[in-house]
């Protein structure tokens, strides 16, 4: 079955480079929900097709529901694209692009594969939490952060699914559960921000913090 | 005590206190259903994450406090609410998926990075520098039960988190996570003291004093400080801590401002309430008959000399902030120009922060006597 | 032991319960409203100086060392209380932040000194200089004596009294006892005499000369208050000093002359303790009685109140005679004391050098002190009232009465004064053929008819040449309004003395530390981006250090 | 006995002074018993008081001749005992003048007055200093003589060599200057001035008069004897017979007269730093002392 494992792991890797090197949120949707219907994959195929319940909720959560939802977002608000990213995006591609190869790099040389379902599986993890990280970091719309939210969670659900980690169903199902809750939250947020700051530019949300600014607003 | 079951405790009781100061602070309205659901529902979740002893499960219950505070924080629903509920979220979401990591790599045996994910994951939660960013932010725009409620539980319940693991730790990465648990408590006092001198919110002031105190719970922790001493200083904060936030709600209530250099004379105004806010000031900041005095003594006794020198040094930083603050906040009368008029309080909003320092007093009263005598 | 705390003890109930009999009188108008809270703070500040005091009697060693740092934390909560009592102002605000937090801090040095003396790895030096630090913020140590020109004219008179009485004088207390529990006396005796030596001379000349330009009386009081410590200091350096002899002396068969240094030296050092307890405490209500009847403390705007208040203004008088330690008032024979230790020790050939530094800041210290306390004497009550003084009459008897308890020590001294003066008064009133007549003209003035209260000197023009002479220390503020004109126009010229510690040292290091912190700022600097990259770099690092 | 010589020959001493300012000054001057004659007449006549004064100025006269006489009694003079000595007693000879000059100042004050006030804003400006200069020249004393009472102290003997006797002379030249300081001579008062300004103790008396007036006079007559004689006793060993110790203070006298004709008075903005080197020369005189010990 590895075989298999390595394409689909293979194939995240681009999609991690799609999603730093588009600036279309509409592309950044569709790559994540791609993302998420490969992870949902991912422990049927460590563990041999065991788990097809599971295997279906997360497809259906990650790869369906949650893309519904920020496109929803995404409409309401009105936003297309991500106009001015902190990092521009061939600068982004080139910075995931070298975390990707310095990542297999450490993890082959420290030889912390030994026991993991395939070689490619960890180092591929550590990329995307990354590039969830980055996107979060170098983007400025808060439709783009929470699409990073949710490939940091994929990158932790891919190391959750090498080394086989048996949580029970009952977690399994609780972890899913708080990620949906959390971005069905966030996009009801995301709504209410577009409507009290007629924008969703996280950069406009910086009212709150310490400059020795006085706070003289009245609630 | 085990440390769960403590912390189970001092959790109850901060959610009998705020729920009900909430019904004179909140009250019952079509608008605050949403506020009764979720309150509970929140004491639920920290609940869980005191009792279940399975480490994921253990996530998925913390992973649900943040969720359900986070439309409480929003309450009030203005602008700075919806950006302080939108930061808690995204920092609070990144910490806890790290922990989640990091609970993975524990659990694969992989302990050093391991611990260090979910030190960084739970200590954002538990508002360690500099991972507390949120924390300011969410303490200030939540209203005051609120915000008594996640300074006093919530941050406990992600201490108590981090302990678990530490004791699942081998013997030889232990002290590795006793110096960083030190070094992360540390600097959260670096900083609650930084952000305290010349803090001109008393809001955000409260913040960053639960930073100081996760700060030198960690640092009590890491250093194996005494069980009592260490316990107590979990519960003696806990409690005062409520007590001030609901205080400091109520302040918001009358001036309508959270701006320390609009409120004048409170001890003209507002007796009862500046007594309270001076005592409870007194008391965060190990004030002598507040618990927390002896516990820092303790504390000074048996960290390295260095660290206490630091804690000392540090924590006076601290004082002189928020005396500074509560000076000016209850005495004189003031620059009639600058400052807000006080619009009249019921006074059942007094009950709890009034109870909330009895039972501090009584309770540490008598807990001590008992360790001196024994 | 006992007779030390019965020493401490004295003052501190015979100017509390003069303070309290006082403060019925000074409080008036909105005080009088919010009295229950001066008198809660009031007794609470008494009865926490009496339990510091009282936890050295416990015997246990921790437990005396808790309480202790309990009263003494509790007494400063409790006073500043009091010195926040009338604060309206932004200025005195600050004054009781600054009391507060020197109090705190005296109480961080203490923690640490307690916590660390039972570490066999801290030497007895480092905890002995913590000590010095922790009580020398209380006994007003320059440069650690700040607070006190800030907190004395914030807080009620009677307040003043008992902090500057009382309160002051059980840092010592404390230095000794917590030095004898926590030290070994060879070891210590060489630190802690040259340091009182030291401290002491900068106590005493720094106090009294600061004092001396002061318009305000309770400022003005607040440094002579550092002055006194600065001689008790002295004495008790002195003593100290003996301890330092032990070797030597067995050799020299001159154990009974340096027994005698000692006795004499702290002998003194005891007196002037209480002495300066009765003549500070009856001083400082005094001052609160001027206050209370016109409303200023500026003495450059007060003058000729003897004959409006003849009792508030003897009083005053005489205990000011008194505090200048000019005979044969009790303070001086304390300095007496003190002094005769330090001629007998040179005459001795021991000790002498520090004897010899010792005579002469003492020398100059009273100098000084006799022209600062005849200073504020003739410029609050003698002379010509320099405003309108209708209005303003004998304080109430209660106020009287207070300074009265005070005035016992100071009235038995005066009996045989009294006696000495007699001759020669009688002479004058029954001998010479017109003793008798006591005709009263205007002031003659080189003959000019119409004097005004404006042409006699203010008190600050009255100090001005002796604080020229020192103004490289002084360092005042000169506001010359002056015109260049041809014709004489209005000009004025005025002149304020800070306190150079606060202003030049102080007041710097505090800023420049605030505005380091502020630096940290960026931390909260209100961007999520910048927030999580936070979070990660510090991951990183965790990391790094882990992997190491 | 020599307490009653003191109080009987004390106001000759200023009239010599005045006796040898006149020679100098080519006068027949007044004659060296004028002083008597202005007490007895001061004596008869009635005090008139300032309107502003109160009690202070009434027994401030009383008060300071008081002081100045207690003082007198410890003062040893010719090698005999005085009436009263114990060990320190020097400090209360110095202190009791410190009172009679606080009394002085504090009644000048009380008159409303510019004048007074200037004078003794100027009197404590010195006396102030003086203080520090007296009690190192006391600190030395007791080094070198090994006494703590003015009686051992001021037993000088004659010296074999001269190095040994240059601390002292640096001690008495460092009196000298305080002699002349605080009994408000040339250079620092002109006591004959007639311009209140310029003057010192006599801008303090202004008001004072009648027997008042008297006691001040004769308390400064015998302060100025007190100090005189503390110089002679500093150098002139006891050895010597003690009708020669009241000669020399006697001799006093004229020499004060001729230093205050031969120069005037200095303004009072140098003064200071003649005080300051009188204090170095005092402090000299203690530190060699203290380092041949």
């Amino acid at each position: 079955m590895n075989i298999f494992a390595d394409i689909i792991l293979a194939s995240l890797v681009i999609i991690n480079l799609r999603l730093a090197g588009s600036s279309r949120l509409g592309t950044l949707i569709r790559a994540v929900a791609l993302q998420g219907f490969f992870i949902g994959l991912l422990p049927l195929i460590f563990t041999g097709g065991e788990h097809w319940g599971i295997t279906l909720i997360n497809i259906a959560v990650k790869g369906v529901l949650m893309p519904i939802m920020l496109t929803y977002a995404m409409k309401k608000t009105n936003t297309k694209r991500e106009l001015e990213p902190l990092v521009g995006c061939g600068k982004s591609v080139a910075i995931i692009f070298a975390i990707t190869l310095m990542s297999f790099y450490f993890c082959e040389a420290r030889h912390i594969e030994a026991e993991i379902a395939t070689r490619l599986a960890v180092p591929l993890a550590f990329t995307t939490i990354a590039t969830g990280l980055f996107l979060i970091i170098s983007r400025r719309k808060a439709i783009t952060q929470v699409i990073g939210f949710l490939v940091f969670e994929n990158g932790v659900s891919i190391f959750g699914a090498s080394i086989a980690m048996e949580y029970g169903l009952l977690i399994e199902l609780g972890i899913l559960l708080d990620v949906f809750v959390l971005v069905f939250i966030l996009g009801i947020a995301i709504y209410d921000i577009s409507r009290t700051f007629s924008s969703i530019d996280i950069d406009k949300l910086n009212h709150l913090g310490d400059r020795g600014h006085i706070h003289l607003r009245r609630h | 005590m085990t440390l769960s079951k403590l912390i189970l405790a001092i959790t109850t009781i901060l959610f009998v206190g705020c729920t009900i100061h909430s019904i004179f602070y909140i009250g019952f309205k079509k608008r605050t259903i949403l506020y009764w659901i979720l309150l509970p529902l929140f004491f639920a979740a920290m609940c869980a994450a005191c009792l279940i002893e399975n480490l994921a499960g253990m996530w998925v219950a913390i992973e649900a406090t943040t969720l359900l505070s986070a439309p409480l924080i929003c309450y009030h629903y203005t602008a700075e609410s919806l950006e302080a509920m939108w930061k808690y979220l995204i920092i609070c979401s990144i910490g806890i998926g790290l922990a989640l990591f990091g609970t993975l790599l524990f659990m694969n045996g992989w302990y050093i990075p391991g611990f260090v994910f979910v030190l960084a994951g739970y200590g954002t939660k538990m508002g360690l520098a500099p991972f507390h960013t949120w924390l300011p932010d969410a303490h200030s725009e939540a209203p005051g039960p609120v915000s008594a409620f996640l300074s006093g539980a919530l941050l406990n319940c992600s201490f108590l988190a981090i302990t678990r693991f530490r004791d699942l730790l081998p013997e030889e990465h232990i002290v590795f996570a006793d110096n960083a648990i030190l070094a992360l408590g540390l600097f959260s006092l670096f900083i609650a003291a930084v952000f305290i001198v010349r803090q001109t919110d008393y809001k955000r002031l409260l913040a960053y004093s639960s930073i100081e105190h996760m700060g030198l719970i960690a640092i009590m922790y890491s250093l194996h400080a005494d069980d009592f001493i260490f316990q107590s200083h979990i519960a003696a904060h806990s409690l005062t801590k409520m007590m001030l936030f609901l205080v400091a709600g109520n302040l918001l209530l009358a001036y309508g401002t959270r701006n320390i250099a609009s409120v004048h004379g409170l001890g003209r105004t507002m007796k009862l309430h500046a007594a309270l806010w001076m005592l409870g000031i007194l008391f965060i900041c190990g004030m002598p008959p507040s618990a927390l005095f002896f516990t820092e003594i303790g504390l000074v006794c048996s960290a390295p000399i260095w660290v206490a020198s630091v804690v000392m040094v540090l924590l006076f930083v601290v004082f002189a902030g928020m005396s500074k603050v509560a000076i000016g906040m209850i005495f004189g009368q003031g620059d009639k120009l600058h400052s807000a008029e006080a619009k009249p309080i019921s006074w059942t909003l007094s009950i709890v922060p009034v109870l909330a320092l009895v039972v501090h007093f009584l309770v540490f009263a008598i807990l001590f006597l008992c360790c001196f005598y024994a | 032991m006992i007779a030390i705390a019965i020493l401490f003890l004295v003052p501190i109930l015979l100017v509390g319960s003069a303070a309290l009999i006082h403060a019925t009188g000074y409080l008036h108008g909105d005080g009088k409203k919010r009295q229950g809270w001066f008198y809660f703070y009031m007794i609470g500040t008494l009865v926490s100086m009496c339990a510091v005091v009282g936890s050295t009697f416990l015997g246990d060693k921790v437990m005396t060392m808790l309480a202790f740092i309990l009263a003494w934390e509790s007494m400063g909560l409790f006073s500043s209380g009091l010195v926040g009592f009338e604060s309206e102002s932004k200025e005195s605000k600050k004054a009781t932040w600054i009391y507060l937090l020197s109090c705190h801090a005296g109480a961080v040095f203490l923690i640490l000194a307690g916590a660390f003396s039972f570490r066999p790895e801290v030497s007895q030096v480092v905890i002995f200089f913590l000590l010095l630090c922790g009580f020398g913020l209380k006994i007003g140590f320059p440069p650690f004596h700040v607070w006190l020109p800030e907190a004395h004219p914030a807080a009620p008179a009677p307040a003043s009294a008992v902090m500057s009485g009382a309160m002051i004088p059980l840092g010592f207390f404390g230095l000794v006892f917590w030095t004898g529990v926590t030290c070994e006396t060879k070891v210590i005796a060489p630190y802690f005499a040259w340091s009182m030596l030291i401290l002491g001379s900068l106590a005493a000349l720094g106090g009294i000369l600061f004092a001396l330009p002061q318009r305000n009386i309770k400022k003005l009081l607040a440094f002579s208050s550092v002055e006194n410590m600065g001689v008790i200091a002295l004495g008790l350096g002195l003593a100290a000093f003996t301890y330092t002899q032990g070797d030597l002396l067995t050799l020299d068969g001159k154990a009974s002359v340096v027994d005698g240094i000692f006795t004499l030296a702290a002998l003194g050092a005891a007196l002037h303790i209480v002495n300066h307890a009765f003549l500070k405490g009856g001083l400082f209500l005094g001052a609160g009685s001027v206050l209370r009847m016109t409303g200023t403390l500026d003495a450059d705007k007060l003058g000729g109140l003897m004959k409006k208040m003849p009792w508030t203004g003897t009083l005053f008088t005489l205990n000011a005679f008194g505090l200048a330690a000019l005979p044969p008032l009790p303070a001086f024979l304390s300095e007496l004391c003190i002094y005769i230790a330090a001629i007998y020790a040179l005459s001795q050939g021991v000790l002498v050098i520090p004897a010899a530094i010792i005579l002469i800041v003492m020398s100059l210290t009273g100098g000084i002190a006799a022209a600062t306390y005849a200073k504020i004497v003739s410029a609050t009550f003698l002379g010509e009232a320099r405003g309108d003084q209708s209005e303003i009459k004998e304080t109430p008897k209660s106020m009287i009465a207070a300074q009265l308890i005070l005035f016992i020590p100071v009235a038995i001294m005066l009996i045989p004064a009294l006696l000495m003066i007699a001759p020669l008064w009688l002479f004058r009133r029954f001998l010479c053929p017109r003793g008798n007549t006591k005709p009263r003209q205007l002031t003659w003035d080189c003959g000019y008819e119409a004097p005004t209260a404006r042409m006699a000197w203010t008190g600050t023009a009255f100090s001005q040449p002796l604080a020229d002479t020192f103004k490289a220390v002084l360092r005042p503020r000169t506001h010359v309004k002056s015109t260049k004109d041809i014709f004489p126009k209005e000009e004025a010229i005025a002149t304020e003395t800070d306190d150079i510690v606060l202003a030049r040292g102080w007041n710097p290091v505090f800023h420049l530390s605030a505005r380091a912190m502020q630096l940290f700022h960026l931390f909260q600097s209100g961007s999520l981006h910048f927030y999580v990259l936070v979070m990660i770099l510090a991951i990183a690092a965790l990391l790094i250090w882990g992997a190491f | 006995m020599n307490l009653l010589i003191t109080l009987l020959l004390a106001p000759l001493l200023i009239g010599l002074v005045n006796k040898t300012k006149a020679f100098f000054a080519g006068r027949k001057g007044a004659s060296v018993f004028q002083l008597y004659y202005d007490l007895l007449k001061l004596l008869k006549k009635s005090t008139v008081r300032s309107s502003s004064s109160t009690w202070v100025f009434d027994l401030a006269p009383i008060i300071s001749l008081t002081a100045i006489i207690a003082a007198s009694v410890m003062l040893p003079i010719g090698g005999m005992k005085p009436f009263v000595w114990f060990t320190g007693d020097a400090i209360v000879f110095f202190y009791l003048l410190g009172v009679a000059r606080f009394f002085t100042v504090l009644s000048a004050r009380d008159v409303a007055s510019a004048f007074p006030d200037m004078g003794s804003a100027r009197e404590v400006q010195f006396s102030a200093i003086v203080e520090a200069i007296v009690f190192a020249c006391l600190a030395f004393l007791a080094l070198m003589t090994g006494s703590s009472s003015l009686s051992g102290m001021l037993t000088a003997e004659w010296c074999e060599e001269l190095a040994a006797a240059v601390p002292l002379l640096l001690a008495a030249g460092a009196w000298g200057i305080v002699l002349l300081s605080e009994n408000c001579r040339v250079p620092f008062d002109d006591p004959e001035t007639h311009l209140e300004l310029t003057m010192i103790h006599e801008a303090m008396i202004l008001d004072n008069s009648g027997p008042d007036l008297a006691f001040i006079f004769y308390g400064a007559a015998l302060k100025l004897w007190l100090f005189a004689a503390f110089l002679v006793e500093l150098i002139l060993p006891s050895s010597v017979h003690c009708v020669w110790h009241f000669l020399a203070i006697l001799a006093c006298g004229p020499l004060i007269g001729a230093i205050e004709s031969s120069m005037a008075r200095m303004r009072f903005k140098r003064t200071p730093y003649i005080l300051g080197g009188a204090a170095a020369m005092a402090v000299l005189a203690l530190v060699m002392e203290i380092m041949t010990k």
